[in-house]
């Protein structure tokens, strides 16, 4: 197979996302994580709803399909059973994915259809110029609740592990390195894999992920999950995780006693999703935010089971072919 | 046991029968009917039938909301509707009765099973005293029979419980019905050996239970006579009954085939179009894929997902369902890629009446979309014939790339009649307008004459490119917001669809070719058109009837038709949708309108007076 | 205030639902359960959308709205905010709330409208006669899939938990009394107060839920839990559960040491619903299903927030009629 | 400083001038646009105004797809449209000169900033070279002016950083129009005090701007004089400028305080119906709740629910949003509960073009739903009406318990013009149909004329009732699958809605009530229509105006109308769609049509000529 770069996957459509708008650097991790697949090219699509983020498919030189608000997870349900072969990426926003399109999300998630989704998560309608979102922070003023919002949001972390989420994985939009790992682990997962990346608006909803990307506080504010190593964090990763009883607790290595055995091991793999759910729900200040693969299990496939189903009946068919099934059964000649 | 024949019957009509087993939703009654259906059709009568049963699953056992019919017409005529009125009724129970006592011929046959009508079951059915002790039912030959006593009887050395003897009781009415039409049982032993073929008890009960019937009906000699319907001189061919989900069905099957594409179906149950779901969902081995979706919405835009990736691709849905479905429909057109839309009209508006027909969403079906978003319409108006437009549905829609929505409606989803099985050697040819690898691609230059662009499957090498919903710019296919870019793209996507009026065949006229009365229909009702226009050119009256399949484009030599009548009479059921579409296309014709909102098919009887009433003024 | 009986909550509507079918005892026991409530009978709202469930509120003679499939929360949103002293009670199927519904359903649970929402889980879809719901078992064979399901379900618990729910209780349709009891709970608290039923269709999925239900098997496969008890079960409530570091187990006091301290004591109010989530995925054979209240914590309702919000405006107005609105800012006369 | 005067300045007519003011997204356009508006208005000048932006937030800076404009049409004579051609351009980069070139009239100014002018920005904005180097504005009175040294300069000394000293050089344009047309600046000085009432530093500096402008034009002499136009002769009263989708939401905040009911709005946000939303959120202390839903179908759902029990309901959209609540609609149909749907149209179909304005929702509103499903459906037709139709929108709504169908678009939406306030003590009374506690309920009893149904609001004593989506029997309103109960309860839905003709005022004829040339049009284009017919009126044409605000039900004397000329043109921002929709209704005439599809507004002059080409035929 051809040795594909980056530029075999930048198209010929200027990108005309805001200066300084998050989206760049996604795109330009994404852009260099494809060559790394060993995958044709003209394999994958890339498939969005309707927001700012919504507008990638147009810059990768893919096939791409820039569909209607929110139902990016059912285009992309019937792209990947009519061809199971094809590398589908879903493109979607927190308004997209959480708002309008919450239903075909959860679903695509229970199901385990093999694709991968990056919910560019900036807590804000960009789009449409600045409205809240499912994740918006409560409290936030916008255009569309001058006063303050009073809806309380949706955790992205809870609401796909409670759908059966196979896969989640979280990232920041300032750690290219992190996306680009996190890019090719994600297609090697076969379900759907979620990616969240926390991306910064900066025209409606600026420094809203500050206290975890801030240059001056992330050390301490960002955790990278890696599965089978100890969860340590911190400058000289001298900080750690531990389960007190049912509680997460950070600690410090040397201090009260505490030593590398006592730091939990990250284990991706574990079927049960309540510490994932935990290590997910982390923030700081009290704790750091965990990024990177967070939950990776085995668990069928919705394409994998459906076309073993059709290869089994084609296996045990009573037809071959239509005219056999229109000849079938009680007929009779005139 | 009691006959009372309260009059000389009279001899039905032995060119065509119609008959309808009604009783109580566990009664069995669909089962029944389809059973007589099926040993009719193999003795080579022409027929059609029509199930009508209640929204609720199980309605209060005994109530006339809880009634379940099953209607069939056979004959050794032509056959084109599931008739107006029964020469036969069987009625299980008193609210059965109530429930059709409307719909039997005066003078002709009721099949009582007596040993429902008692006190309890009188009131039940909303009747103060027995029907049977009044006049009502004076006139018809009225055939009292005890059949769930009997039927008990026959099995009182049966292993069953009393539940499955209960149950059985339906065979034993199918036994005097085999008996009155002289048919054969043998057809219906042997489905009855299938389907309980884990249960031979089971088998035996009920074959014993349905010669117990029949043996009945010898004895009794409550009628003079039992009766023979030759069968129908059908053309030549080998035969089957379908009902018309089915065939819907199974025209995509063939038309995947053909055309050498996956067959895929996004789609979400709703009454009356599940069937189809259920149908497809069955044929896994033939490669069909059904996705049953988390809503109407998932169901189209799956759909157009599995397209874009090179399946023949299919939504189904009724009313409420293709209202959800109107923004992905909206997508279909913008990015120009192949999608059936099927609709199995039922009642509206709202939930309206979920399991009556309709012919309500032809406005809906033309027009329930954002912006200037021109669709191709079709309607099979028969259910044999739902298989040949689900096949040119599917035909048009790839070799045009262009959305195509497919109106059937209950009565014939529901309805089923004999089809003579087509090969799929013997039916046109489906050429997809599909891109190859090494073309010069551009995802919006077109085909001059056909004006449709070709679509370009992703995993074909070199021809990466991106859709969306954003106006498309000429040509390249990029996003623009250019004026003229945008004027002239929805004159394409509406020109291409005017042409494709170029490419389908003439609208046929049956009966005069100019006269007096245009009679005009489209879709589902052309069973009752037909017979009523047929009734009218047997007494030399001019008429013609003109009915339409194609509802957009309209066949080109629709508007000669129309200046060559008198007058023209819309027959539709809704208010008056069909009627209002032509005024918009054909200026300077009056339209007038014959309408019913009912939740049933028109009679053709009530067309006639009509007609009849039109031609005299 | 008149004392009502369940009579006066019985419409002159006939009830069309199959001889057999759980909707019945659940129908009984709201009849039986709104008079307990002091609540006047013009206050109440029953909302559904379709299914056979859904046609509950034709049997209540309260104000009730049949609605559309799956939209319910959307109108009793609507309902709450336009009048917040309404009681107002959803009437949904598993079809209904977590299909075509989903995504209304877990918006309800996030904002926390306060109304009560009763799932009617028979994991099927009744009303179009037996087609497989978005909880019905993996592989089990209907009319839409009669080579058997490759569906992953949806977890009730797990979904709404996922989505911030406040209140999480269940119950069994062949336990009258426990319905009361949790009907009652569910509206003294404020919040959305989901209860999913388990719910028998005779007719398309008999005995789904007999493993739990079955006379046979109830005792050891049935738990009802109560704040502040701890956690026991079995004919002679000699059975618990303990947690032993991150699992669930089942004991039997006197056996191996165990004694009632070691068991786990039901704690419903815990904002954390880790705990919540496990017990409520508990399933026979290893261990019971968890029924009654398991989830019931304090959290601000978006009507309360909206109309505090509002009440706050109004007292700070800067206008207190429409004229002055209209008068207000740039104007100029001619 | 260099001013080329390439021409001696053409004299622009004082009656009326057209300015646009065009930079890149983050200049400041809008901004500059709205106060040149404010300052005018508060003059007395009559006017309208039109913003002009691109669909991304911000498109590459300095590009043409980046470009944001803001015209603004200001007379001392009825002005009626922000104007077809701009007499003055302000274009901050060559971009803005390159998106405008068409849209200067011949011999108008623009100025130009010429810092802005170098081979970078030439590139960006796609010309090869200087556009002012070569011949394309000859005969134009070409400014140029070192807007962004100049900015810098005078603020050298100030405090701010240089990313907003950059940011105010659009008051450095704003200064020159203001000096160009003698406008005061009072206006716009405090209006900055208040903006960055935080910042006194940024106050101080951008008024010092502006004079810097004003100071530079009135001493380059570029100009052979400054310009007046003289205060319009507007009927007295108080004014204020509201922009459509303001308008909108106050007529609805005030439709609720004189019915004494609630507003509720149940909304998802979509371009370009999303400022009605955050226009009406700002409200909370005048009791109004606002519901930001989870998608359209969930504000529709949510407003029918806020109506069941009482509020004025409404749900605002945009075309692909209407799509959606289709379903929902149906239900209000068929519960008959007050509900007012507002659609501001956008280009469609599908995402389309979500900027720019079209008409081609009609369709949709009048069909987009499943069965027989009639609404009321109206259309705004000037930015300030919006105002009158959200409060007759809802007045009909609650007076009949119908729902009601919306429409305005984008232009009317965004656009701006004068108000004359109205007090809500002299708008029409609003008498919501509702029973009340001891009230002998029947759910679905009318009252005889009007045929509409009283509601019960929950809470109620003793109206306990059950509604839903089921056919409702007559009356008693209980579910009934009746045939004939059906049949009748669409005619009545129907005849509900067709009796609103009785009630609704004849519609009127601006110009000739008879004779050569009838235009007809309707909604957002009352503007342009009005403009072009009005020049034909001063030369004496046989011609008349009738444009549409009641679509459905149309007025009473419309046929009449109809019949009094020779020639009827359609004219609408769609393929057709009201021309069709008026062929449903009176046959027998021919509707000529005059179709745009641009996503932009008619200009005056292309209408004029086609009316001219008409009448001469
Ligand atoms: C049916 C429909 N409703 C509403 C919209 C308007 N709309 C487009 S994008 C969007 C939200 C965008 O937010 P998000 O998904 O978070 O994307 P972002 O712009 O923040 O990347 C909305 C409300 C639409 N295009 N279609
Ligand atoms: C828009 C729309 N789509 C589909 C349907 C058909 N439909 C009605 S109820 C139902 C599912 C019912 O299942 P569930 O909610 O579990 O209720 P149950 O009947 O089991 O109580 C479906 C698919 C409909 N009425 N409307
Ligand atoms: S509005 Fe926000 S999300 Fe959208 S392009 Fe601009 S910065 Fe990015
Ligand atoms: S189908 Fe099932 S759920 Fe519906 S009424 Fe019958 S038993 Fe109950
Ligand atoms: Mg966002
Ligand atoms: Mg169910």
């Amino acid at each position: 197979m051809e040795k594909l770069t980056n530029k075999d996957f930048s198209s010929d459509q200027e990108v005309r996302w805001c200066p300084g708008c998050g989206d760049y650097a996604i795109l330009r991790a994404m852009q260099k994580s494809l060559p790394l697949l060993n995958r044709k090219k003209e394999d994958f699509i890339f498939i969005s709803g309707i927001g700012c983020s919504s507008r990638f498919p147009y810059y990768m030189d893919t096939y791409g399909f820039h569909s209607i608000h929110g139902r990016a997870p059912a285009f992309a349900t019937g792209m990947k059973l009519a061809n199971p072969n094809l590398s589908i990426w879903q493109i979607t926003g927190d308004g997209d994915a959480l708002a309008i399109g919450g239903n075909h999300f959860i679903h695509a998630l229970r199901r385990n259809i093999d694709i991968n989704i990056l919910l560019f998560n900036n807590e804000i309608y960009g789009l449409t110029k600045g409205q809240f979102s499912p994740t918006s922070k409560k409290g936030i003023k916008t255009k569309s609740n001058p006063h303050g919002t009073t809806d309380e949001p949706f955790s992205p972390s809870d609401l796909s592990l409670g759908a059966k989420s196979s896969f989640f994985a979280r990232v920041v939009d300032t750690n290219p390195k992190l996306m680009q790992k996190i890019f090719v682990e994600a297609e090697a997962h076969k379900g759907t894999s979620l990616i969240e990346i926390m991306q910064n608006c900066v025209i409606f909803n600026d420094k809203t992920f500050s206290s975890i990307t801030g240059k001056d506080v992330k050390k301490d504010a960002q955790l990278t999950l890696e599965h089978g190593k100890p969860i340590l964090y911190g400058a000289t990763m001298n900080k750690g995780i531990i389960l007190n009883k049912f509680k997460l607790e950070t600690v410090i290595i040397g201090e009260n006693g505490i030593t590398i055995d006592d730091i939990l091991v990250h284990d991706a793999y574990e079927q049960d999703s309540t510490l994932h759910a935990m290590l997910a729900r982390m923030r700081p200040p009290e704790f750091p935010a965990a990024l990177g693969v967070i939950r990776s299990v085995k668990r069928s496939t919705f394409d994998n089971d459906m076309n073993s189903q059709i290869d089994h009946e084609k296996k045990n068919a009573k037809f071959n072919n239509v005219n056999e099934l229109l000849f079938s059964g009680d007929t009779w000649n005139v | 046991m009691q006959s009372k024949i309260m009059n000389n019957p009279k001899v039905v009509d032995l060119e065509k029968v119609v008959i309808k087993f009604a009783g109580d939703s566990g009664d069995g009654m669909q089962l029944t009917g389809t059973q007589f259906t099926d040993t009719s059709a193999l003795l080579g009568n022409d027929l059609a039938t029509f199930p009508d049963y209640p929204a609720e699953i199980r309605a209060p056992q005994g109530t006339v909301a809880g009634v379940s019919g099953f209607q069939i017409h056979i004959g050794s005529i032509d056959i084109n509707t599931p008739g107006d009125i029964a020469d036969v009724l069987v009625a299980m129970n008193p609210a059965a009765l109530k429930a059709n006592k409307n719909f039997i011929k005066k003078g002709g046959s009721i099949i009582i099973n007596i040993d429902s009508f008692n006190q309890r079951d009188f009131e039940k059915a909303g009747y103060k005293q027995s029907p049977l002790e009044d006049n009502s039912f004076e006139g018809y030959n009225l055939i009292e029979a005890p059949i769930t006593k009997l039927t008990r009887e026959t099995l009182k050395d049966s292993k069953l419980d009393g539940k499955s003897i209960g149950r059985a009781k339906n065979m034993f009415a199918l036994g005097i019905v085999y008996w009155m039409f002289n048919r054969p049982m043998q057809q219906t032993e042997s489905f009855l050996k299938t389907k309980f073929k884990k249960s031979p008890d089971l088998v035996e009960a009920n074959i014993k239970v349905m010669h117990a019937g029949y043996n009945f009906a010898d004895t009794i000699e409550a009628l003079s006579s039992s009766y023979t319907v030759l069968s129908a001189k059908l053309p030549k061919g080998t035969y089957r009954n379908v009902m018309g989900n089915q065939a819907m069905s199974w025209g995509f099957l063939a038309a995947a085939e053909n055309a050498k594409k996956e067959l895929f179906l996004g789609s979400y149950p709703i009454t009356p179009a599940s069937d189809i779901l259920h149908e497809l969902a069955k044929h896994k081995n033939l490669g069909v894929k059904t996705f049953q979706a988390e809503d109407e919405i998932a169901g189209v835009c799956s759909a157009i997902g599995a397209s874009f990736c090179g399946s023949l691709a299919i939504t189904t849905t009724s009313g409420p369902g293709l209202a959800l479905k109107g923004e992905g429909i909206g997508l279909a057109i913008m990015t120009e890629l192949p999608l059936v839309v099927v609709d199995v009209q039922r009642g509206g508006p709202s939930t309206g009446l979920p399991t009556k027909t309709e012919q309500s969403d032809l406005m809906q079906a033309l027009y329930g979309r954002n912006g200037e978003s021109p669709a191709v319409v079709l309607a099979s108006s028969t259910p044999a014939n739902c298989f040949d437009w689900a096949y040119q549905a599917s035909k048009i829609t790839l070799e045009h790339n262009t959305p195509v929505i497919l109106l059937s409606d209950g009565y014939l989803g529901n309805g089923a009649e004999p089809w003579k099985i087509k090969s799929t050697n013997d039916m046109p040819k489906i050429n997809p307008n599909v891109a190859r690898e090494g073309d010069d691609y551009l995802p919006y230059a077109r085909d001059k004459k056909i004006l449709s662009r070709k679509i370009a499957i992703p995993g074909t090498k070199g021809l990466e490119h991106r859709l969306g919903g954003l106006e498309k710019e000429d040509i390249t296919g990029n996003v623009s917001y250019d004026p003229e870019n945008h004027e002239k793209m929805c004159k394409i996507r509406s020109e291409k669809i005017n042409r494709l009026s170029n490419i389908i065949p003439e609208q046929k006229i049956y009966g005069n070719e100019s006269g007096n009365l245009l009679v005009i229909g489209w879709g589902g009702t052309f069973g009752s058109l037909y017979s009523a226009v047929d009734t009218l050119l047997k007494d030399e009256n001019s008429v013609g009837l003109c009915h339409f399949n194609y509802i957009n484009p309209l066949p080109r030599n629709t508007k000669e038709i129309l200046s060559k009548f008198n007058r023209i009479v819309v027959c539709e059921l809704n208010a008056g949708q069909f009627a209002n579409y032509l005024r918009m296309n054909f200026q300077g014709f009056v339209f007038e309108q014959y309408n019913k909102l009912q939740g049933f098919p028109f009679t053709s009887i009530e067309l006639e007076s009509h007609f009849k009433l039109l031609l005299s003024k």
